[in-house]
């Protein structure tokens, strides 16, 4: 029997789901060797649980959603978070530095039709999470890693490294160095591929912490470099702002 | 009383809609042929864009705004720079111009070709998924999916990749790629014109439903291109709207059941249609050469007021932007300047776009110090939203005789017309009928 | 036979796996099982040599590669044979396959345990868990000339008795003239033996000396009791051998993991003599 | 061979393009400096117009910056990012595949075309440097292909520095700033021409078949006194003396903690090292995993799961990383290979984001060691 996957959205953009339909080449190879049981955004066939994989993406902002997970944490074997909103919290999670009602407000004109909690969290927060899938959005060859893994019985393997070592795999050219260009390479987890440097821009970190980050070595050059404390902490929340590790040093600067 | 007995109230509610972007259902409560309420629930949770780009660096908007949307994040893009170069009184140079239009073809054709083939055409051939009908129409599934990649190659190209490009910014783009690497997109691109005629002319042969409205449509157009990047607002009753003047003339307004706004007219609280098809009836003749042909081949009169035809208005909308981006690729030499210098003031400043799904507007107000004071988001959804369920309290009267499943499938069908975005489409995955 | 000359001649693309045919699994314990492979090109298997103590790269394509002590063979069958415990994606891959199924080969490698030291000696070996297979082929040796050899014990650990391997072998050993002590860390309702750590098994052997000379693998923290005991007890560092173990991506010398100070494992070790490896093994995290 | 090409020759500016084309001619692609990302890489060259002229560069611990020069020198900078390894030892090659056939798996190793490179530039400190990746990757029991094709068929045009940086110390390695050996040939810049002595009977063929003269004395004069500029020009200095025993002997110096506050771990200084030779290896497969890939890619002691084992990292901590880099790089390398890993080209010290520079911290532990 083919192993069933199961596809879940919370509070997200979808482009992490959509990574697995940008797979063109590998699609309809994929949907031979699962069977896809649930998965909205591609088909109306739905079935309910129990699930062999699945892919949950966005973060818990509703009470609602607090709920749902835990169902389909129930209905799931092996579950995959995947994306910075799943992971982190997501960018909606800078309203945990906030005061909700107000940015309720700022964009309602009747927040009270609205249920929303105070904080947007990641999944791991409410669940169990069997594996994580760094990025946003995610890279789809590391999804297609995570199928591919699953498919053959083994641990997908996704590696820790920084964005830096891509970086100079690539070749490209420091932009911190050549520059003076922020950045926040040598503190994101590896995944994308190191795009950004070689477009000549900073890293933003969409990926994350990296394992065992320096940030207050980074930090301090930023700073030494020019950077306001303003944008250091603004740099560091944003797409995973609210990863432990990011959201510790965003603090700590903030409280300078 | 006696109409009352033989016409129970019905409840069609769809907890989850399929195949669209995003999450909601669809709730329609009729009598008899009569539809006594419709409502799109749009339960995406909140994210609450517009508060948290409140104090931060307006030079982080593009990466922050792509976010809201995964399917059309270069619209967001887009319709950001836009507004914040207008806020800073910068203007770009026609090179970065013709490069954002590629860019914007980019998205069209992954976002387009997506739809066409994995969610909408389905609907027509009786498919539950793009997929399924892969068994069955494997050469069109398998020529949609590589239109598909095109589109995220060139995205990869010029944006360093097809979700959330990061070479975006507000005056121009980070980098600009090199001769070689957009040269080597041009053989792709010659197939994909080709195959996106074929398309078209496949799509053409589908069968549409006769459902007339009297829409008002409403789309950007510009005198001298097809537009996406910038024009003034027409609609099919004949104005002409500067986008400066967009929101004294059309309003978001909240509803209970959903958290996306809905936007009407502000005049008399109508719902308008934006869109391929609204841009395909009002720009119609602005079209690229071969994208006009075709559109004259396919035996329909355009501006066509049936919503169903939508899909041939994508089909259309391929074929021209594979052609643009041709032609722009092939006449691509680099650029020395990718960026033009934007230093901070104080302003405001609109901009409209033109999204997959239609018009996008984004609102700026910046301070001296390059900060984002306030900003308004009206995606095309939200503007789409009032029209779905006008459609659908008119087109259940024609589908009342049918079996639930079907009148669901068919109800979806035309959700799905508008490709709707934030979150919610068709597949009613539990459909209740209330008999009391 | 020399370290030096354990170094097998390097022919060809190093990086060249062999495929290897299985031609019987032998479940161990729970998780660990001794494949008997075969080449499946004839002719390599009759150039394969190697000695006690050295490795293979055990390649299973998607899975990856991974250091494996040679763990026996036999000349009648044509076969080598391997004891794996499964742990990751490539041992568990290995565990997932059949008799017949093919997995890739290449080795061998590494040095191999000092037999030139040992001919005429009193000899100790100290092993835990999985160390014992790399020391299976030297007990074979002493076994095949036992004449060699003056005493021979053998102390082996592990945590639980199911987890004891060869288990079926220890009569045997002890028949060709080896005297075999088994412990475990935590005795089961059927164990009568010893419980506790190798060491202390070693703290109470009457007859050692500093003439003994002592092989030992296994986890670096029993070796490293080991080695305390074995030098409070009198042996000399310069007649004690290790087998170490670290990361390993080429097994040639060129991917730079195995480092342990100056030292590669899988070239100059993965068996070293203590007092060459000392220093950096009391080094944490080095 | 053609004895007069051992003398050292004449070669005017105008007549470079000349060798360039006889290389290109011989199937030789050429690598050598150009502008990418404002900083000098190595990187395909057509002509002597993709050479950075005019360009030189500004380095500091952490910082790099290209600026403009007075004049129009061809080489009037010294070492950038990339260094010739990423030629030799590519960050990424298919060094095995396998392939599932009704016989069980079948296991090849790559048979790709070797390119031929003509690297133009090369510095001392780099000779010294693919002198010691030969040492690894050639001349031990193993031979790994890859390195040693794309080696043995390269054409090497080094080029005297007449400057140097502030990060420089190859005086301090014995590895410059004069190019000594190694080399087919060695070239001086002065205004006009460069001297050129050769190294090679191989260098000598091609000197032979292009326009050049003997040197004059005048202009042995010149390209003497702009060597011993870039010697002149040199301030930064790595004691050497006992390095080997005194960092080994201090494993457990406080420093590495106080540098472990500083260094990201981020990899940069290893991956920018002309003779780090670290590398992992991945599977590359598609999802029916019938055909697999074997990929090394470079990898670095800095990477947290470098030293992963079943069971735990061994250097689980940032201290105990940066100690094994520095320690290999002094110490322990010259037991492995016979010499210090560093030939001081500075380049860990410009490309690190946060500007350690190696010759401090051992400065450092030299200064408050027992
Ligand atoms: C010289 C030597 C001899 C060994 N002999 C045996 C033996 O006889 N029997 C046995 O069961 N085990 C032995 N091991 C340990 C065995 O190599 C690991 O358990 C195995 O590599 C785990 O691989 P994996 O892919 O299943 O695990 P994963 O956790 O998925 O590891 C991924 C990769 O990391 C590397 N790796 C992980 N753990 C180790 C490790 N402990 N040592 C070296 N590389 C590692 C390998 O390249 C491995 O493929 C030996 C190790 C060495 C160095
Ligand atoms: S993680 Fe990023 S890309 Fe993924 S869903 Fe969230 S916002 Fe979108
Ligand atoms: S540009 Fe950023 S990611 Fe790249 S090496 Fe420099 S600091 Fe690291
Ligand atoms: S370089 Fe950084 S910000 Fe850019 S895509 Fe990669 S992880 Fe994201």
């Amino acid at each position: 029997m083919k192993p069933s996957l199961a596809v879940f959205k919370f509070a997200s953009c979808d482009g992490c789901q959509l990574s697995l339909l940008d797979c063109e080449d590998e699609l309809l190879a994929v949907a031979d060797r699962l069977h896809i049981a649930c998965f909205l955004e591609a088909t109306s066939h739905v079935e309910p649980g129990p699930y062999d994989v699945t892919l949950v993406e966005g973060s818990i902002t509703t009470p609602h959603d607090a709920r749902r997970i835990r169902e389909i944490r129930e209905q799931s074997k092996y579950l995959v978070t995947i994306g910075a909103c799943a992971t982190a919290g997501g960018i909606q999670a800078l309203r945990n530095w906030s005061d909700t009602p107000e940015f309720m407000r700022a964009v309602y004109a009747h927040p009270d039709y609205i249920q929303t909690l105070a904080t947007s969290t990641p999944i791991a927060d409410h669940v169990k999470v069997d594996f994580e899938l760094r990025g946003c959005p995610i890279n789809k060859y590391q999804l297609l890693e995570v199928v591919g893994a699953l498919l053959n019985g083994r641990r997908p393997r996704t590696p820790v490294h920084t964005v830096c070592l891509d970086c100079k795999r690539r070749g490209t050219v420091c932009v911190m160095v050549a520059r003076g260009t922020a950045c926040l390479g040598p503190v994101t987890h590896a995944g994308c591929g190191a795009i950004c440097p070689s477009y000549d821009r900073g890293c933003y970190g969409c990926y994350g912490p990296a394992t065992q980050p320096n940030l207050v070595s980074l930090t301090n050059q930023f700073q030494g470099e020019g950077l306001p404390r303003r944008a250091t902490v603004d740099l560091l929340r944003s797409f995973n702002g609210y990863a432990p590790e990011f959201r510790a040093e965003s603090d700590r600067i903030a409280q300078e | 009383m006696s109409t009352e007995v033989s016409s129970p109230a019905r409840v069609i509610k769809v907890e989850a809609l399929a195949r669209v972007e995003g999450e909601g259902g669809l709730h329609v409560r009729f009598r008899g042929d009569r539809v006594e309420e419709v409502q799109l629930v749009i339960f995406e949770p909140p994210r609450l864009f517009e508060a948290f780009l409140r104090g931060r660096s307006l030079a982080e908007v593009p990466d922050i705004v792509a976010r809201i949307c995964g399917i059309c994040p270069v619209a967001y893009q887009m319709s950001s720079v836009h507004a914040l170069e207008a806020a800073l009184g910068v203007q770009i140079t026609p090179e970065i111009r013709r490069l954002r239009r590629l860019l914007y073809c980019g998205e069209w054709i992954e976002s387009h070709a997506l739809h066409v083939h994995l969610l909408h055409a389905p609907d027509f051939l009786g498919y539950e998924s793009g997929i399924a009908m892969a068994r069955d129409w494997p050469n069109e599934v398998n020529r949609g999916l590589r239109l598909k990649k095109h589109g995220n190659e060139l995205l990869e190209v010029l944006g360093g990749r097809a979700i959330h490009p990061i070479n975006v910014a507000v005056g121009g783009f980070y980098r600009a790629p090199r001769r070689e690497e957009m040269a080597a997109l041009i053989p792709d691109f010659e197939w994909g014109l080709a195959a996106t005629v074929e398309l078209t002319r496949w799509l053409a042969g589908l069968e549409f439903p006769d459902f007339e409205r009297p829409y008002r449509f409403v789309a950007l157009a510009h005198p001298d291109e097809y537009a996406l990047n910038e024009g003034h607002v027409a609609t099919s009753t004949g104005e002409s709207i500067e986008v400066t003047d967009f929101e004294s003339h059309f309003e978001e307004r909240q509803v209970p059941h959903s958290t996306a706004l809905h936007c009407v007219s502000k005049a008399d609280g109508t719902p308008y249609f934006v869109g391929p098809l609204a841009r395909v009836n009002l720009s119609g003749d602005r079209l690229s050469p071969t994208a006009r042909r075709v559109a004259d081949e396919v035996g329909i009169a355009w501006p066509s007021n049936n919503s169903f035809h939508s899909i041939l208005a994508r089909g259309l909308e391929l074929i021209h932007v594979y052609e643009e981006a041709l032609d722009i690729l092939k006449t691509y030499r680099g650029l020395a300047r990718p960026r033009v210098d934007c230093p901070p003031r104080t302003g405001v400043g609109c901009a409209a776009t033109e999204a997959p799904r239609g018009l996008l507007y984004h609102r700026y107000e910046v301070n001296d110090e390059g900060l984002v004071v306030f900003a308004k988001i009206v995606p095309p959804t939200s503007q789409n939203q009032g029209q779905i369920e006008d459609d659908l309290r008119n087109w259940i009267p024609h589908i009342a005789d049918r079996d639930e499943p079907a009148m669901t499938r068919s109800c979806e069908h035309l959700v799905r017309n508008y490709d709707p975005c934030i979150s919610c489409s068709t597949h009613f995955l539990r459909l209740t009928i209330d008999r009391s | 036979m020399t370290v030096a000359a354990a170094q097998a001649a390097p022919r060809g693309n190093p990086w060249q796996s062999e495929t290897v045919v299985i031609r019987e699994k032998i479940a161990e314990a729970p998780g660990v099982t001794t494949y008997c492979v075969a080449f499946a090109d004839r002719r390599l298997g009759e150039s394969f040599r190697f000695l006690p103590g050295q490795f293979g790269m055990l390649y299973l394509p998607g899975a990856g590669e991974s250091p494996i002590g040679v763990s026996g063979s036999s000349a009648k069958d044509g076969t080598w044979s391997f004891t794996v415990r499964a742990a990751g994606n490539t041992t568990r891959g290995l565990a997932a396959l059949q008799r017949g199924d093919t997995f890739g080969l290449r080795g061998p490698f590494g040095s191999c345990w000092p037999l030139d030291a040992c001919r005429g000696r009193d000899v100790l070996i100290a092993a835990g868990g999985l160390g014992l297979p790399p020391l299976r082929p030297l007990v074979q040796e002493v076994l095949a000339n036992r004449q060699d050899y003056g005493r021979v014990t053998l102390l082996y650990g592990a945590r639980t008795p199911d987890a004891l391997i060869y288990a079926r072998e220890y009569d045997d050993w002890r028949r060709g003239g080896i005297d075999v002590s088994v412990t475990v860390d935590q005795a089961d309702v059927n164990w009568s033996g010893h419980v506790g750590v190798v060491p202390l098994l070693l703290d109470r052997l009457p007859w050692l000396t500093e003439k003994t000379v002592l092989l030992t693998c296994g986890p670096e923290v029993m070796m490293r009791y080991v080695m305390l005991s074995a030098l409070r007890r009198g042996l000399v560092k310069e007649r004690c051998w290790i087998s170490t173990e670290r990361n390993m991506q080429c097994a040639i010398g060129l991917c730079g993991h195995c480092q342990l100070g100056p030292d590669f494992i899988c070239k100059d070790g993965p068996v070293f003599r203590f007092d060459r490896i000392e220093p950096w093994l009391a080094v944490e995290g080095f | 061979m053609a004895a007069q090409s051992r003398m050292v020759r004449w070669l005017a500016k105008g007549d470079f393009q000349s060798l360039l084309d006889a290389l290109v001619a011989e199937g030789y692609q050429i690598v050598g400096s150009t502008i990418e990302q404002d900083a000098i890489v190595y990187d395909r060259i057509e002509s002597v117009d993709d050479l950075p002229r005019g360009w030189t560069d500004e380095q500091a611990p952490g910082k790099y910056r290209l600026v403009r020069r007075g004049d129009d020198a061809w080489f009037g900078y010294v070492v950038g990012p990339y260094s010739w390894k990423r030629f030799l030892f590519p960050p990424a090659t298919v060094v095995a595949a396998a392939d599932r056939t009704a016989e069980g798996w079948k296991m090849s190793t790559p048979d790709t075309p070797v390119p031929k490179f003509a690297f133009l530039g090369v510095r001392a400190c780099e000779l010294a440097a693919l002198r010691m990746q030969d040492r690894i990757f050639m001349e031990g029991a193993y031979v790994d292909p890859t390195y040693a094709e794309r080696r043995q068929a390269a054409f090497v045009v080094a080029v005297n520095c007449t400057g140097a940086a502030s990060t420089c110390f190859c005086t301090s390695m014995g590895s410059g700033p004069r190019a000594k050996a190694g080399f087919d040939l060695a070239l001086t810049e002065l205004d006009d021409g460069f001297t050129v002595e050769t190294g090679s009977d191989l260098g000598a063929t091609f000197l032979d078949g292009i326009v050049t003269r003997e040197a004059v004395p005048a202009e042995l004069n010149s390209a003497e006194a702009a060597r011993q500029q870039a010697v002149d020009q040199i301030s930064k200095r790595l004691d050497t003396d006992g390095l080997r025993d005194l960092l080994l002997k201090n494993l457990d110096h406080p420093r590495w903690n106080d540098v472990a506050t500083r260094c990201l771990s981020c990899t940069n200084c290893t991956m920018v090292c002309p003779t780090c030779f670290c590398s992992s290896v991945r599977e590359v497969g598609d999802l029916t995993g019938d055909h697999v890939e074997r990929e090394r890619q470079w990898d670095s002691c800095f990477n947290f799961d470098f030293s992963y084992m079943n069971g735990g990292v061994v250097r689980d901590q940032i201290r105990s990383r940066y100690r094994q880099w520095l320690t290999h790089k002094l110490a322990s390398w010259i037991d492995q290979f016979g010499a210090s890993g560093c030939v001081g080209c500075g380049r860990c010290i410009t490309w690190c984001p946060v500007g350690i520079d190696l010759t401090e911290e051992v400065a450092a532990i030299r200064e408050t060691s027992e």
